[in-house]
């Protein structure tokens, strides 16, 4: 799932500027999962906002909505007679729902509350790990189901750098080393000989930096 | 709670008891307040005013209808309010125009002395006796004896402590509990029970003077707690009572909430604070 | 042989009286109405006492969880008070009990109580005016009551009384009773009832301490009871919690416990052990140390009786961590030192020599002991006593007295604590109810309801408010009439009125009036605690047909009128916020169903030993249909290693009965070599698959409960040359061994037996409970054979409590010898060219001793059978030792966390015959509160899940205390309303707020927040 | 007992303090309330096994929101008492009265969601 930070809250004031007619938008889809923009944080998020106002003594109308997603467009579309009511829509999806609502809506303001973090998996309640860097090219099963592009700090391909001691990365104590965990995962698997295999060196392209990339499926357009 | 005549009457005398309070020990007047009943004392005064008996002038008299009137907490009132002595004066035994009322008196003030004696106060100040309406002589000769008898006491200084006692001893007369027991103790003793059986009488005065003595010490107690805190050693000296017969005292006080304990870690002697 | 199992009344007679006779209304009492009751019995609990709660209402906290005993056990309390069928009689005593089982006649004795129990509120008016101060007996006479009173402040009934004895019958009582309860002329009065069965738990008194005139007690004032200390320590004792001593108020910084204070002594004839004294004092140790950190507890003892479930645990905590002090040794004495009010305690230190110590403050713990007037009950009703006074049973049939029908438990049958009390009690209304099992429903009734009348939520709604003076306890302080007044204005209020009592019946009558004149749709009543009013409130409004859950409350009196006593005004401005939040809540209230669930009435076993087998037939015995699943191929478990209990009664003999019985029962079917493999479902339906060797064949059961009784096995020893030389072997094979003939133990001249091997270290921590009296079994058993043997037993502490102590003494007598050791030195076991040498540390002699027995004989620790996959299977948790967690320490013993799974025997901990045989009777009184009914009623405050919104993060999944929320095949997160106990944790967490709780719904807790600020 | 507390103090019953939402803390001083504190067993002693120990996590969220937009974390509390502590019930009325009295009234009272 994406996986996302609250902004501040005075970074979220800032940015609203002058703004007091603010529809916070909620997205039930990963940022519900990963407690940061379900119907529940933009009830907290919507009533800090209340809180503050009132406190300062001013004029403010605050709505709380929530998408079933804000990537696709039908969802965005049903709230149309909404949002004219609104000076700007605070978004609580991850970055591609912010920009699909601000699409929709232009040239309404539209605010990321959401700063979209990584693609990752719960480790336990309330605990999100990275997993995956969405490079395009997946090689996972030569290294043991580990991501040495996502999970090491320097996105080596060929085993660790000298930085790894006792397991850990040299970026991050508190961090595993991710070639100490393929190595364990790859002897544990009896598949040590991957390990020798010479990763050629990355094709780029299929990821960022071969500019924003753009899926079709041919047998699935209308 | 003093009501209606009573009330207005002591007040009425107060500001006066109030001036010579100013005046010191030198020049010694002692005040007195008595209570007259209306059927024999009373007349018995008139009687002493119309057969010329002088006696002194210190007395400052309140006509009630009958001795019974009189509550037991006009006592500490009238002391509280600048008085050296009171003397309250009946009908003797029997002739009670209400039959019974100067009995009941007795037994309250009786009571009542004891209390003032327990307490530290002295039960010199307070005289409970019998006038009947012939005897203006006898009434003469009661006011110059307990004139006297004040007068070698001293006047009545009412010390922060006196004062304490007195209102502790006050607020315990007033409550219901007490008023009820000091009201139907004489019936208990002379009639028939709840259960239609007959009470013992030392277990009814046991109860009554218990029920007094621990009132009045719980008083005294949230008294001196309002100044601070205090460990239990410290309230059984101000009490002047010994530290097994003011635990209790204290166990009580906690158990209604009405005290509790101040918060501190390492001391061995806890102290005893008023509950907010 | 023994077969004292008198639970079957013999045939061919009219049906047995469905109710049974409870004697006795502690904790045990309680547990044993509350389940007999919820399994279609009318029960009559009667207490001596004018309330119930028994010992256990003083204490502060329990053993070994620290749990607040009042907290814990006032839901049972207000559970037996409230249930339609038991009716509790307290201050009353059971004067005969003639007729025969399951057709009794009992003769009850009710003393007269002076305050009607119909009328009296509770309100305590009568307390607060009462003239008269007695010592209280509730706080041990460390502070003083009125002649009228409650024994303490939770009590059920909640009913005051007079005590005649110090009554000065003044008659304030009377006039200051709004209520009109007080009634001097009431009087006893005697009453005959019929019942089918009698159950015996009239519980213990305390050893009286001035018996032991050594010790100063009742002449220091600083020597004190363990349960005056226990009420010291308890936040509604004498002095609120706060550690004072007696003589001067003071706290006192070096505390003794003397141990063994009426017990385990000879000369007060009280030679048992009294069991629980070990762990209370530890237990009072901490917490007072808890309380204030400077207090430096020492606790005398001879040996440290930790022998329960986590007990050890426990006690190296307190010794290791919680600066306890423990000292092994008897106090001879105690003075008190001149001017100080301290006390010097003599005693014998470690050299052996007599030392002395000063402490300011002594706590004997003292043993318990059958009252007199227990005694005299036993006697009116035929029940013999044992020689020490606790009523006489036989070992495999712990529960049965010696009259038929009259069962007992709790302490009365031997000293115990609350966990064993409990299960006891269960056990007991097993056997109770086993012998009426014909008569179940004929007596206890269930209530018949008009239809309810249909409230849809868009239905306008229609409150009608009641406001209670409750005599003068409201509206004392709170201006009642303004409080009504202001509730007739508020939105949908229909209907205001004020009531002197509302809880009185005249006012219930009201209610269902205005309920049908007015068309209400919702009630709300504004008085006291809905803790203790709602329920009552609730029956009124269905009654009158309206949905339960269309009633609501305000607390004004106990959370407003009682302490804003001094500010009146604002106690009424608060009566009235009050008010309209419960208008703001009630407008959203909603009828909330409940779903009648069929129960599959049969049973499932795991586990054919004693504790199966005896469940299994008692299930059966009422009527139930049993599956009982054995891995082996032979039942019995455990029990075919066990020849003699220490008193003496044949097992195998009673093994066999056993297992004939079990077969021959044709309700029983027992399926051998068989295993479970899978398990699902909840409470009242379950489905398990069976497989049974050797042609693996496949079953699926579906039963309504699950009993786990998978037992136990001595564990096999590690070093001491076991299985090296066959001169070492353990206390299993040892018996085996003695009960396999004489001529062996003839030519045994010299037996070493070593006690704790495997148990009492790091990797187990726990005790294994059932071993010293096993050595205490051999020993006198080897003895019999061959009194010139010599034995020595090395020991870390001997174990022997309750009625096992006199075993103990016993073998002291025929000399068998015992050794301590300490776990830093253990004995070792070597080889001496031909012959075996046991070498240890003779602490009399103080030096190493080493001698060459013929046989050592270890004493080996109990370990839990392969049980993990079945733990899994069933999802209920282990210890980290392996045997099953219960769902409570203390009050839940045989249940697990999971509604219908229970466990039974020594696979909750290791346990003597006797135990596991109470604890099976247990089991089945558990499961007969479900298998009893024909179906559950399950829903209303239940979480509800709005698939539409639900993101199925998984939550709610992993927050829910009781796993129950899944996320279904439509990946929607599902809660089943069979198992959600209500809580709200998930409705409070989703964060796609999906979820909410019934009568608790987030609009209805803001619209009560709303309506707390408005106006 | 009939302990005294001061007479501000409201309350609203929930089955567990695992019930207390965070959103409910908040709307409460949107609604005015100057203070909120959530009662619950003694952390070990819920009778939902763990509700209490998450509702305490819960106010410490929500302190620090209260901080973000200047009312102060020190407004919310979460207290842990048995049922046989009503002294300490009144204890922490009276304790927290007083804190919130000290603090002031809550500042988010001046207004009301006003614009149409």
């Amino acid at each position: 799932m994406i996986v996302g930070n609250r902004k501040e809250f005075g970074e979220i004031l800032e940015k609203l500027g002058t703004a007091r007619r603010v529809l916070v938008l909620g997205c039930n889809e990963c940022v519900t999962v990963c407690g940061v923009g379900g119907e529940r944080e933009v009830g907290v998020l919507a009533s800090e906002l209340r809180l503050y106002w009132q406190k300062e003594g001013q004029d403010f109308a605050v709505k709380e909505h929530t998408l079933e997603r804000q990537c696709d467009y039908e969802y965005i579309d049903a709230i149309r007679p909404l949002t004219g009511e609104y000076d700007v829509i605070l978004s609580m999806a991850c970055g591609a729902g912010v920009q699909y609502v601000a699409e929709a809506y232009k040239p309404r303001l539209v605010i990321p509350a959401v700063n979209t973090t990584f693609l990752g998996v719960t480790l336990e309640q309330g605990v999100w790990s990275e997993r995956c860097q969405g490079c395009g090219s997946c090689i996972v099963d030569m290294t043991g189901g580990v991501c040495p592009i996502a999970r090491c700090a320097k996105s080596l391909l060929n085993g660790p750098c000298g930085g790894s001691s006792g397991g850990k990365c040299e970026i991050d104590r508190d961090t595993d080393c991710a070639w100490q965990l393929i190595v364990d995962r790859l002897t544990e698997s009896g598949q040590m000989e991957r390990y020798e295999e010479i990763q050629p060196v990355k094709d780029w392209r299929t990821g960022r930096d071969g500019g924003p990339r753009k899926r079709v499926r041919e047998d699935l357009k209308l | 709670m003093i009501d209606g005549q009573g009330a207005a009457q002591t007040g009425a005398v107060q500001a006066d008891a109030k001036l010579h309070q100013a005046e010191g020990q030198a020049g010694f007047e002692p005040r007195i307040l008595s209570f007259l009943c209306n059927w024999c004392a009373y007349a018995g005064a008139d009687l002493a005013g119309i057969s010329r008996f002088q006696y002194p002038p210190n007395t400052r008299v309140i006509r009630v209808m009958c001795s019974g009137r009189i509550d037991p907490a006009f006592v500490p009132r009238a002391l509280l309010a600048g008085f050296d002595g009171v003397m309250i004066l009946g009908c003797h035994p029997g002739d009670c125009h209400y039959l019974s009322g100067n009995i009941q008196a007795e037994r309250k003030m009786t009571f009542l002395k004891k209390l003032l004696a327990g307490e530290g106060i002295g039960a010199g100040r307070l005289i409970l006796d019998w006038v009947s309406a012939g005897e203006g002589q006898r009434f003469a000769e009661l006011v110059r004896d307990f004139t006297g008898q004040i007068r070698s006491l001293g006047p009545f200084r009412v010390t922060p402590e006196a004062e304490g006692t007195l209102r502790a001893i006050q607020t315990a007369l007033e409550g219901e509990r007490i008023r009820w027991m000091t009201g139907k103790a004489g019936e208990l003793l002379e009639k028939d029970n709840v259960y239609g059986e007959r009470s013992d009488p030392d277990r009814v005065r046991e109860v009554l003077e218990a029920t007094v003595r621990d009132e009045l010490r719980k008083n005294r107690i949230l008294r001196f707690l309002e100044t601070g805190p205090l460990t239990a050693a410290e309230i059984s000296g101000k009490l002047a009572v010994p530290l097994k017969e003011t635990l209790p005292q204290l166990v009580a006080l906690v158990g209604e909430g009405r005290i509790g304990f101040e918060p501190a870690e390492e001391s061995h002697q806890p102290r005893y604070v008023k509950s907010g | 042989m023994a077969t004292v199992e008198n639970e079957e009344v013999k045939g061919g007679q009219a049906k047995p009286v469905g109710a049974v006779l409870v004697v006795g209304g502690g904790i045990g009492g309680m547990q044993a109405s509350l389940d007999l009751a919820e399994s279609g019995f009318y029960v009559y609990l009667v207490d001596n006492a004018p309330t119930i709660g028994g010992v256990m209402s003083q204490l502060d906290k329990t053993f070994p969880t620290n749990d607040c005993a009042m907290c814990i056990m006032s839901p049972k309390l207000v559970g037996t008070g409230s249930h339609r069928n038991i009716r509790v009689i307290t201050h009353a005593e059971v004067k005969e009990v003639a007729g025969d089982p399951g057709d009794f006649e009992a003769t009850i004795l009710r003393k007269a109580r002076y305050i009607r129990p119909d009328k009296c509120t509770g309100c305590g008016e009568c307390a607060k005016h009462c003239p008269v101060t007695i010592a209280d007996s509730y706080n041990e006479g460390m502070s003083r009551r009125a002649a009228v009173y409650l024994r303490y402040p939770q009590a059920i009934p909640k009913v005051y009384l007079i005590d005649r004895e110090a009554c000065i019958g003044c008659g304030l009582c009377e006039r200051v009773c709004l209520a009109g309860a007080v009634d001097y002329a009431d009087e006893a009065c005697q009453e005959k009832i019929a019942v089918g069965s009698v159950i015996l738990a009239p519980g213990f008194e305390v050893f009286d301490a001035a018996r032991r005139p050594e010790f100063g007690y009742g002449v220091y004032p600083n020597v004190i009871t363990s349960l005056e200390f226990e009420r010291i320590l308890s936040a509604t004792g004498p002095h609120r919690s706060h550690v004072l001593r007696p003589s001067d108020g003071t706290i006192p910084e070096r505390i003794a416990f003397i141990q063994c204070v009426g017990s385990r002594d000879k000369k007060c004839g009280n030679d048992y052990c009294s069991s629980v004294c070990c762990m209370y004092s530890v237990k009072e140790a901490v917490i007072a140390k808890e309380h204030v950190p400077f207090i430096k507890p020492t606790i005398f003892y001879m040996d440290m009786r930790a022998y329960g479930k986590g007990f050890d645990a426990y006690y190296e905590r307190a010794k290791a961590d919680q600066g306890v002090r423990f000292v092994k040794s008897m106090v001879s004495r105690v003075r008190q030192q001149q001017g100080t009010g301290n006390l010097i305690v003599t005693y014998l230190d470690d050299q052996g020599k007599a030392a002395e110590e000063v402490f300011d403050l002594v706590v004997l713990s003292v043993g318990m002991t059958t009252s007199q007037a227990v005694r005299d009950t036993a006697a009116r009703l035929g029940v013999r006593l044992n020689a020490y006074g606790f009523c006489e049973t036989n070992p495999l049939a712990p529960l049965a007295t010696s009259r038929e029908g009259i069962y007992v438990c709790g302490a009365f049958q031997s000293p115990k604590d609350i966990p064993e009390t409990v299960a006891q009690a269960s056990g007991a209304a097993a056997a109770a109810a086993g012998g009426i099992a014909a008569g179940r429903g004929t007596l206890a009734t269930k209530k018949e309801y008009p239809p309810e009348t249909e409230v849809a939520s868009a239905e306008e709604p229609r409150i009608g408010v009641f406001v209670c003076h409750c005599g003068i306890n409201i509206g004392s302080v709170v201006n009642v009439p303004s409080v009504k007044e202001y509730a007739a204005t508020l939105p949908n209020v229909v209907l205001a009125d004020e009531n002197l009592y509302t809880c009185s019946q005249d006012t219930q009558e009201k209610i269902k009036k205005a309920i049908q004149e007015h068309g209400l749709n919702r009630v709300i009543v504004a008085s006291c605690s809905p803790r203790t009013h709602e329920p009552m409130f609730r029956e009124t409004i269905r009654d009158a047909g309206l949905n339960k859950f269309l009633f609501e409350m305000a607390n004004i009196r106990d959370q407003c009128s009682w302490v804003h006593m001094r500010q009146k005004p604002e106690a009424t401005a608060k009566a009235k916020h009050l008010v309209r939040m419960a208008v703001a809540n009630a407008r959203l209230n909603r009828s909330l169903g409940e779903t009648a669930v069929p129960v599959a009435q049969r049973a499932l076993i795991i586990g054919g030993g004693v504790a199966g087998m005896t469940a299994a037939l008692r299930l059966a015995g009422q009527g139930f249909a049993v599956y009982l699943v054995e891995k082996e191929e032979l039942l019995g478990g455990n029990l075919r290693n066990i020849h003699r209990t220490i008193e003496g009664e044949d097992v195998q003999a009673f093994l066999t009965d056993l297992i004939d019985r079990v077969s021959a029962e044709p309700r029983i079917h027992v399926l051998t070599g068989s295993q479970v493999t899978e398990f699902g479902g909840v409470r009242g339906n379950f489905t398990t698959a069976v497989t049974t060797a050797p042609a693996m064949t496949a079953q699926k059961i579906q039963h309504g409960v699950t009993v786990v009784a998978t037992g136990a096995e001595e564990e096999r020893p590690e070093g001491f040359l076991y299985g090296e030389d066959p001169r070492v072997c353990t206390q299993q094979e040892f018996e085996g061994r003695l009960a396999a003939g004489g001529e062996e133990a003839a030519g045994l001249r010299e037996v070493v037996m070593i006690q704790c091997v495997g148990s009492r270290n790091e990797k187990r921590p726990s005790c294994s409970r059932t071993c010293c009296a096993t050595a205490l079994k051999n020993a006198l058993a080897l003895k019999r054979l061959n009194p010139a043997a010599t034995i020595r037993v090395l020991y870390r502490d001997v174990r022997s409590y309750g009625m096992l102590e006199p075993y103990y003494a016993q073998a002291r007598r025929e000399g068998v010898l015992f050794v301590r050791y300490e776990p830093e030195a253990p004995p070792v076991v070597a080889r001496e060219g031909d012959s075996l040498t046991v070498s240890f540390a003779e602490p009399i002699l103080q030096e190493q001793a080493t001698v060459k027995p013929d046989l050592v004989v270890l004493s080996s620790a109990t370990v839990p059978r392969e049980n993990r996959e079945l733990a899994n299977l069933l999802k209920v948790p282990r210890t980290a030792e392996g045997f099953f967690l219960e769902a409570h320490a203390k009050l839940r013993p045989v249940d697990f966390a999971s509604d219908g799974i229970y466990v039974a025997g020594s696979a909750h901990a290791p346990k003597l015959i006797t135990e596991s045989v109470s604890q099976a009777y247990a089991a089945v009184a558990r499961a007969c509160t479900i298998l009893s009914k024909e179906n559950l009623m399950v829903g209303g405050v239940v979480a509800v899940v709005d698939g539409e919104r639900c993101a199925a993060c998984l939550t709610c999944v992993r927050v829910c205390p009781y796993d129950v929320p899944v996320v279904n095949l439509r990946g929607e997160a599902e809660i089943d309303i069979v198992k959600c106990k209500g809580c709200g944790t998930c409705a409070a967490e989703c964060p796609a707020r999906a979820i909410d709780l019934m009568h608790y719904r987030g609009e209805q807790l803001e619209a009560k927040i709303g309506a707390l600020v408005e106006g | 007992m009939r302990l005294n507390y001061p007479s501000n103090v409201k309350v609203v019953k929930v089955p567990c303090t695992g019930r207390v939402d965070m959103l409910l803390i908040l709307k409460a001083f949107e609604s005015g309330v100057d203070g909120v504190y959530v009662a619950g067993c003694m952390e070990g002693e819920c009778h939902y096994l763990r509700g209490n120990l998450r509702a305490r996590r819960r106010v410490e969220q929500v302190k620090k929101l209260l901080d973000e937009v200047g009312l102060g974390g020190e407004r919310v509390e979460m207290f842990n008492m048995s049922a046989s502590q009503g002294q300490r019930f009144a204890q922490f009325a009276r304790e927290m009265t007083e804190r919130i009295r000290s603090l002031g009234p809550s500042p988010a009272k001046k207004n009301k969601e006003v614009l149409p």
